[in-house]
């Protein structure tokens, strides 16, 4: 019963964060304007965890979607004891049998942010603010950005700043100031809540930033190059098809440029284009050429826990 | 690069100081100030609901001391009403403040989700011809109103308390409510001043998040600020200039902490982390005199009830 | 006593009925919201289960705090205690998997409550060493600790390649015990009620217990009445260090199976809430950390159950903490040291 | 001037007060007696506005004070110097004197004020510091900070809760001279005290109270310190203990060359030297802040040392824990019962228990021995006429007469060789001030050693074999009992001899 037309979520934050929480709660909105009976729990804390999953369990509820690798843990334990229900975790990193990870290729998209970072900077210093060192999703994003930056302008400076929480908009400003005071020009990162702090600081430091959601966008048209749009709505909705058609079973699956039906994320300026005006447009075309070469398996970052480190 | 620490320092410090200031206030009438956290929150928040409404910053920073007062109220009367312990009153209403503001926010958007609430932010304020000096010029004179406030009101609330008689008594309500009381002024009614006072001041802190550093209200966006500011009130003895300084060098130690990161160091950002409180404790530990606090703090004050 | 349950009792229910409003707010019916609580507090073997796994690291952690509030030691690192207790428990049980069952489980959560110990005698270090006021440094100590998790899960502790900072899964010896087949119900429950007792008799009758609760109420009777009061200060924040370790222990031991990071968030000063809504007084301590367990499952349960949104299991918390507290303190019975 | 009629004021059970009528005439100086607990401490709370009477009504000239609060009883011209101090010890002598004062200026006029405390401690001979911190001030002091803020805020009654209590003989004589002026002003006094000579002396006419009801009320002429004992008491005192003559035996304490510092660092011990032997009463005098605190502690353990020794029995405890004291068989008395003799909050048989809680009776085992410590606390409260209604009672509802003899039954109870006693009738009336003298005599009798320390140059003789006087941190003089007179002793005290 992969689809008992009953989808229950857990989410580890408040779903008006602008960015991953608010994108995973779409996909559950999503779910549900496809007639699916939906029901979620917000900022469920690590103690409530494995309690939750069992309780929606019990009520019938499949998937149940844990969207943060957070998640698994739980998963895990929970899994073996409903054998019949499935446990989806969004951002996860493994799984066997009922228990399914899937994340978006964060290494694609934290690479093609990197060379556009590569390709704007003026003083040759970019830099990143993210949070939990040593994750593979941020090793991912951050190894790969750094990777992108490097593979345009290998003699580039790169730093990354790793904070406490990604919910914290006010430090995550401080932190994308320290970079920038450090002669950074353009600033990315993966936050929560946390990233509209770095994208003020860009705003008022007068240098570029990406973002995470067209919110972002928002806050600084003129400073805002892009943003990694995350299509969790997207993706869940394909997890959950993939489910249904037994295609997709325990394990880890990653939706990027190489999978053409949820490519997971993609960068969007706004609804209509995918980048700044500011952008020259020989760099949005080669951005789209290396999309090209991801699709086709061409191009496969694949960024160590080096490449992810935090400072230059 | 000293410069810009300086001025990072003075900015990550001012909503503690503000929160400080406040608390600073409610201990010395002798009420434990544990609920901060929860009145910059409120303060966050209905700075940033006020501004959204009326487009004012002006009205949305008297609506942040309002939210920090009203929470102040509930302390008030739990607290001075019914004699209900102020610690415990404390962290009650900082877990109520994170909620509500997050429930009050769904109320504002479409099918109780929370709405993106953007506000414009409270720009810098550059003094002519004092902006201009070197070093100074950056850290002191180029900063956004709050931060300005803040500092007077630091100067403010030191000469208020040790100059005035409404101070005074401030002062004695904290150290022998039972004094002030055969002194003739009601010392129930002094502490509760000072709460709601503390309240507003610690909303202004909020609104240094919400209004002149982010533009928006995030759930739970204060962080463990109101904390901070509770140790910064310790470290600087209860004493407003003391307890700004002391705003200033944990502003000081996470500016660092993030230019630290930006080095290229062979331990985990986990370890830099941890620097700016082992640094709280060595300089404590280093200066190695204990701090008194205001004689009656937290002793309820048990009267007759008629 | 009945008498301040009726008034704890008067002060949940105006809480209640202040956040039904809310709930009506949101577009919920309140009744179907609190029979929702109810049914997911009480309402099966499990869900009573789920609570009482709950109440156990609160029921430990909050009984130190009370020892310490009792000699006037204003201990408010719980958290960091917590957490030490979960990386100690985590470390030996992943370092020795190979131990027979009994002696991992024992092991394991001895070295939770040596860990928690330590972590507090670091803060009577250096309060009674360099005079730094304790609050201060417990505080500041949380958010070391907290962050010494992270540190410890980053590094070798961390399970390679998981999603999140967490060990991996601890060996099945490492696990507590099951009392109920067929729910999750552990041993720590059990630990925790004999502790209350042990500290019950502690307090109330032994030298020991005397000593503190003289040295709460007035130390310069304490120093009258001979009392180190160096010796009392580190031998309380040990104990209360330790049970806030084991507290910790149980709960990766008991609930995760590992450790992971912010397991213990929050748990600290919800430990303060139920020592002195207590009444610092351990066979208070019991039916307040019930109260806090039961509630918080049952609030949890009722956001999924009904859909109210989340925030307002805060709210509610926070009400009840606060009516629960002033009706209490009206009945204004001075307190016995 | 003032009325006050049917007075009623009942705390729980207890009928502090019982329909109490008493009038105060303008320009008179009128002394309130009674027993501990007689409830004069709450009458003139009642008529200050600390506590609200039950019943009973208040006229002061002429206009009548309904449910005021001290503000109102300050703005009529009330000045109340309570019993226990209400000063903030943190805060200077301008701080406390400026609080609540309107004439201080919403702006602080701290140079004008300190100027105005000058003048007025001056104008009446109270000499004080305005910038010294309270809590530095010696409790005679402190007082004087009390009458100047009721003068400045110029109270025409001024009532005084036994303030002389605390004092020591010349600060005594240097407060009634303060006193007559203020009558000679015009002004009222209730002067409350359990020294009925100091009565005799001053008061224009007394009023007893008794049980919460008025006893008695005369003028002073004619009334001699028989009568007004008989009168508060409600039968005849006994005649006081015989001294029995006793041979000093060994030397049970010997403190040579001792030097101490006080809680601010400064050094207020200059090397005093001594010894008691054993069924001996050494007494010492001296004012109030002459080291005689600093000598206490050091000797009971409370108090560092700075340099010197202390024997006990030939055991030198110099260093030595309070606990080893203890064995060496000191026992201790302490000047300040509230908070450093008693735990308030703790039961009688709990408080019985407060120093020996390792050791039987109160121990058994790993266990304390509540039982043992229960019964052994019935046996003390019969034995040392504790009112109170039982082991189990807490301390903080005993009155201070009661209190101080849970102490004596603690410490004496332990039959000592050593008996360090502070200040040990402090505030006690006549008839508790007797017992405590009779069981200081008793132990004598037994061949226990005793350092009695007192302001009371009249107790210090009764009790004395010899007396040394302090004064500036050092012993300045011994004389025994039968070289001793009044003069002498009090110009020893002042420094003058
Ligand atoms: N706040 C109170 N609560 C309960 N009982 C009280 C309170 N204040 C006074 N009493 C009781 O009222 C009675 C009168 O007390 P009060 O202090 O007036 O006596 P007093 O005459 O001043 O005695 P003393 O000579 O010892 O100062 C005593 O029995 C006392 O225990
Ligand atoms: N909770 C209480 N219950 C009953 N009586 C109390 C309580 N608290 C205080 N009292 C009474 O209040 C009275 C007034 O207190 P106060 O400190 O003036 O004592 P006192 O008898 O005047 O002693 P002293 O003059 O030696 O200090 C005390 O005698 C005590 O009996
Ligand atoms: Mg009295
Ligand atoms: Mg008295």
């Amino acid at each position: 019963s992969a689809q008992s037309g009953k989808v229950a979520m857990l989410l580890p934050g408040s779903i008006n964060d602008q960015s991953w929480n608010a994108a995973g709660y779409a996909g559950l909105q999503k779910l549900k304007a496809q007639g699916m009976e939906v029901a979620y729990s917000e900022n469920v804390q690590a103690a409530d965890h494995i309690e939750a999953m069992k309780d929606y369990a019990r009520r019938g509820f499949s998937p149940i979607i844990g969207h943060s690798g957070r998640f698994l843990s739980a998963a895990q334990r929970v899994g073996p004891e409903f054998e019949k229900t499935f446990f989806l975790v969004g951002s996860g990193s493994g799984g066997a049998k009922n228990v399914i990870s899937i994340d978006i290729a964060n290494e694609q998209f934290g690479y093609l942010v990197g060379v556009l970072a590569g390709r704007m900077t003026k003083t040759g210093k970019v830099g990143a603010v993210a949070g939990l060192e040593g994750l593979p999703n941020m090793i991912a994003s951050m190894g790969g950005f750094r990777l992108g930056v490097k593979s345009v302008k290998p003699e580039a400076e790169v730093r990354v700043v790793y904070l406490q929480s990604m919910e914290d908009p006010a430090a995550a400003k401080e932190a994308a100031f320290s970079l920038i005071a450090a002669g950074a020009d353009v600033v990315a990162g993966k936050l929560n809540a946390g990233h509209a702090g770095l994208i003020q600081a860009a705003k008022e430091k007068g240098v570029w930033a990406t973002g995470r959601s067209l919110g972002h966008t928002a806050i600084a048209p003129e400073r805002v190059l892009t943003n990694i749009n995350e299509k969790w709505d997207e993706v869940y909705v394909a997890a959950v098809g993939d489910l249904k058609g037994g295609k997709i079973t325990g394990g880890y699956h990653a939706y990027g440029y190489h999978t053409p039906a949820a490519r997971g994320a993609d960068l969007q300026y706004n609804e209509q284009r995918g980048f700044n005006t500011a952008v020259p447009a020989a760099v949005a075309t080669e951005i789209e050429g290396l999309k090209k070469k991801m699709a086709s398996g061409e191009l496969k970052v694949k960024p160590t826990k080096d490449d992810a480190r935090g400072g230059a | 690069m000293i410069e810009d620490i300086l001025a990072a320092s003075v900015r990550i410090g001012t909503p503690l100081l503000f929160a400080a200031l406040g608390g600073l206030l409610s201990e010395r009438a002798g009420v434990f100030a544990v609920g901060l956290e929860g009145m910059m929150l409120a303060g966050a928040f209905a700075g940033v609901i006020a501004t959204w409404l009326t487009s004012s910053l002006g009205l949305g920073l008297v609506a942040s001391a309002a939210g920090g007062m009203a929470l102040a109220l509930v302390v008030v009367i739990a607290t001075q009403r019914y004699g209900a312990d102020q610690m415990v009153t404390g962290l009650a209403v900082n877990i109520l403040a994170l909620g509500l503001t997050s429930f009050l926010l769904r109320g504002f958007g479409a099918r109780g989700e929370a709405p993106v609430l953007r506000v414009p932010t409270l720009a810098p304020w550059p003094i002519p011809w004092l902006a201009d000096l070197p070093v100074l010029g950056a850290v002191l004179f180029r900063q956004p109103p709050l931060t300005y406030a803040g500092i007077v009101l630091a100067l403010g609330v030191a000469v208020w308390l040790a100059r005035t008689r409404a101070g005074l008594t401030l002062r004695a309500a904290g150290e022998n409510p039972y004094a002030v009381f055969a002194g003739g002024t009601d010392p129930v009614r002094v502490r509760a001043l000072a709460i709601v006072a503390c309240g507003a001041i610690a909303g202004l802190g909020g609104a240094v998040l919400s209004l002149q550093q982010v533009g928006t209200f995030t759930d739970g966006m204060t962080n463990g600020r109101g904390y901070i500011a509770l140790a910064a009130i310790i470290v600087g003895r209860w004493r407003p200039m003391a307890a700004l300084a002391a705003c200033v060098v944990f502003g000081a130690a996470d500016a660092l902490q993030l230019r630290v990161q930006g080095f290229r160091l062979p331990v985990s950002s986990y370890v830099i982390q941890m620097t700016p409180y082992l640094v709280a404790l060595a300089v404590l530990a280093g200066v190695g005199r204990s701090a008194r606090l205001p004689a009656a703090i937290g002793v309820p004050l048990l009267r007759e009830r008629k | 006593m009945t008498a301040t349950i009726t008034r704890g009792l008067t002060g949940v229910g105006a809480a209640l009925a202040i956040a039904a409003l809310l709930v009506l707010s949101s577009g919920k019916n309140p009744l179907v919201a609190y029979e929702a609580l109810a049914q997911g507090a009480f309402g099966s073997p499990d869900r009573i289960a789920v609570a009482l796994n709950k109440v156990a690291p609160y029921l430990l952690t909050a009984l130190g705090v009370a020892l310490c509030f009792r000699a006037r030691v204003i201990n408010i690192g719980g958290e960091g205690q917590i957490a030490l207790g979960g990386l100690g428990a985590a470390w030996v049980a992943l370092t020795i998997p190979a131990a027979p069952p009994v002696v991992l489980v024992v092991l394991s959560a001895l070295a939770g409550a040596v860990a928690g110990a330590m972590w507090a005698g670091l803060a009577a270090l250096i309060r009674l060493t360099r005079g730094v006021h304790e609050v201060l440094v417990t505080l500041l100590l949380n958010f070391v600790g907290v962050l010494l998790v992270a540190e410890a899960l980053h590094g070798d502790l961390g399970e390679p390649g998981a999603g999140f900072p967490q060990s991996p899964l601890l060996e099945r010896g490492a696990w507590l015990p099951k009392l109920v087949k067929g729910t999750d119900l552990h041993v720590g429950i059990v630990i925790a009620i004999v502790a209350v007792f042990v500290v019950h008799r502690v307090l109330w009758h032994t030298p020991f217990g005397f000593r503190l609760r003289v040295r709460g109420a007035s130390e310069k009777a304490a120093a009258y009445a001979g009392i180190d009061m160096h010796r009392s200060f580190m031998g309380v924040m040990l104990i209360s260090g330790a049970l806030a370790g084991l507290a910790g222990a149980i709960d990766v031991l008991g609930v995760h199976y590992r450790l992971i990071e912010g397991f213990s968030s929050g748990f600290g000063f919800t430990a303060v809430s139920i020592a002195l809504i207590g009444g610092l007084s351990p066979l208070g301590v019991l039916p307040a950390a019930l109260f806090f367990g039961f509630l918080e499952t049952g609030a949890l349960a009722m956001q999924r159950a009904v859909g109210v949104p989340s925030p307002l299991v805060s709210v509610i918390q926070g009400l009840t903490m606060v009516f629960v507290l002033a009706a209490i303190a009206l009945g204004g019975a001075r307190r016995r040291v | 001037m003032l009325e006050m009629r049917g007075i009623e004021k009942s705390f729980g059970a207890v009928r502090a007060n019982r329909g109490i009528d008493v009038s105060i005439p303008a320009g008179r100086i009128v002394g309130l007696l009674g027993e501990n607990g007689s409830g004069k401490t709450t009458l003139m709370n009642v008529l200050f506005g600390m506590v609200r009477a039950d019943a009973g009504t208040i006229t002061f000239d002429g206009r009548p004070l309904v449910h005021h609060t001290p503000h109102d009883a300050i703005a009529a011209g009330i000045g109340m110097i309570h019993q226990h101090f209400m000063l903030v010890p943190a805060m200077t002598v301008a701080e406390n004197v400026m609080l609540g004062w309107e004439d201080a200026g919403a702006w602080l006029r701290h140079d004008a004020v300190a100027q105005r405390i000058a003048e007025t401690s001056t104008a009446y001979g109270l000499d004080l510091d305005p910038h010294a911190v309270v809590g530095a001030l010696s409790l005679g002091a402190q007082q004087r900070v009390e009458i100047v803020k009721a003068l400045l805020r110029g109270a025409r009654l001024l009532v005084l809760d036994e303030p002389t209590s605390n004092l020591s003989p010349p600060e005594v004589a240097r407060l009634l001279p303060v006193l007559r002026k203020l009558r000679a002003e015009g002004r009222s006094v209730v002067f409350i005290s359990h020294k009925l000579q100091e009565v005799l002396d001053l008061c224009d006419e007394v009023i007893v109270l008794r049980d919460g009801a008025v006893a008695g009320a005369c003028p002073v002429a004619g009334a001699t310190r028989e009568t007004l004992a008989t009168m508060m008491v409600g039968r005849e005192l006994p005649p006081p203990l015989a001294r029995v003559e006793t041979t000093p035996g060994r030397e049970v304490l010997i403190v040579s060359d001792l030097r101490a510092l006080d809680d601010a660092g400064v050094e207020r011990l200059h090397g005093v030297s001594f010894s008691v032997r054993a069924g001996e009463v050494f007494a010492l005098a001296g004012v109030d802040g002459n080291g005689q605190a600093e000598l206490a502690d050091v000797i009971g353990g409370l108090r560092e040392a700075m340099h010197g020794s202390i024997s006990i029995d030939g055991d030198d405890v110099t260093h030595a824990t309070v606990t080893r004291r203890l064995r060496a068989g000191l026992a201790h008395v302490p000047a300040d019962r509230a908070t450093t003799g008693l735990v308030s909050a703790m039961t009688i048989a709990e408080n019985l228990a407060l120093r020996e809680s390792d050791a039987p009776p109160f121990r058994r085992g790993p266990w304390l021995d509540l039982a043992a410590t229960r019964a052994l606390a019935d046996e003390r409260i019969a034995a040392y006429g504790v009112r109170a209604e039982g082991g189990d009672a807490l301390v903080a509802t005993l009155s201070g007469g009661n209190q101080q003899k849970v102490i004596l039954a603690r410490e004496l109870g332990r039959r000592p060789a050593l008996l360090l006693a502070a200040q040990p009738t402090r505030g006690l009336d006549p008839g508790a001030t007797r017992f405590v003298i009779d069981q200081v005599l008793a132990l004598r009798a037994e061949g226990a050693a005793v350092l009695y320390i007192s302001t009371e140059l009249e107790e210090v003789m009764a009790v004395a074999d010899r007396i040394g006087v302090m004064f500036g941190g050092r012993l300045v003089g011994v004389v025994s009992r039968d070289d001793a007179d009044l003069t002498t002793l009090g110009l020893m005290m002042a420094g003058a001899a």
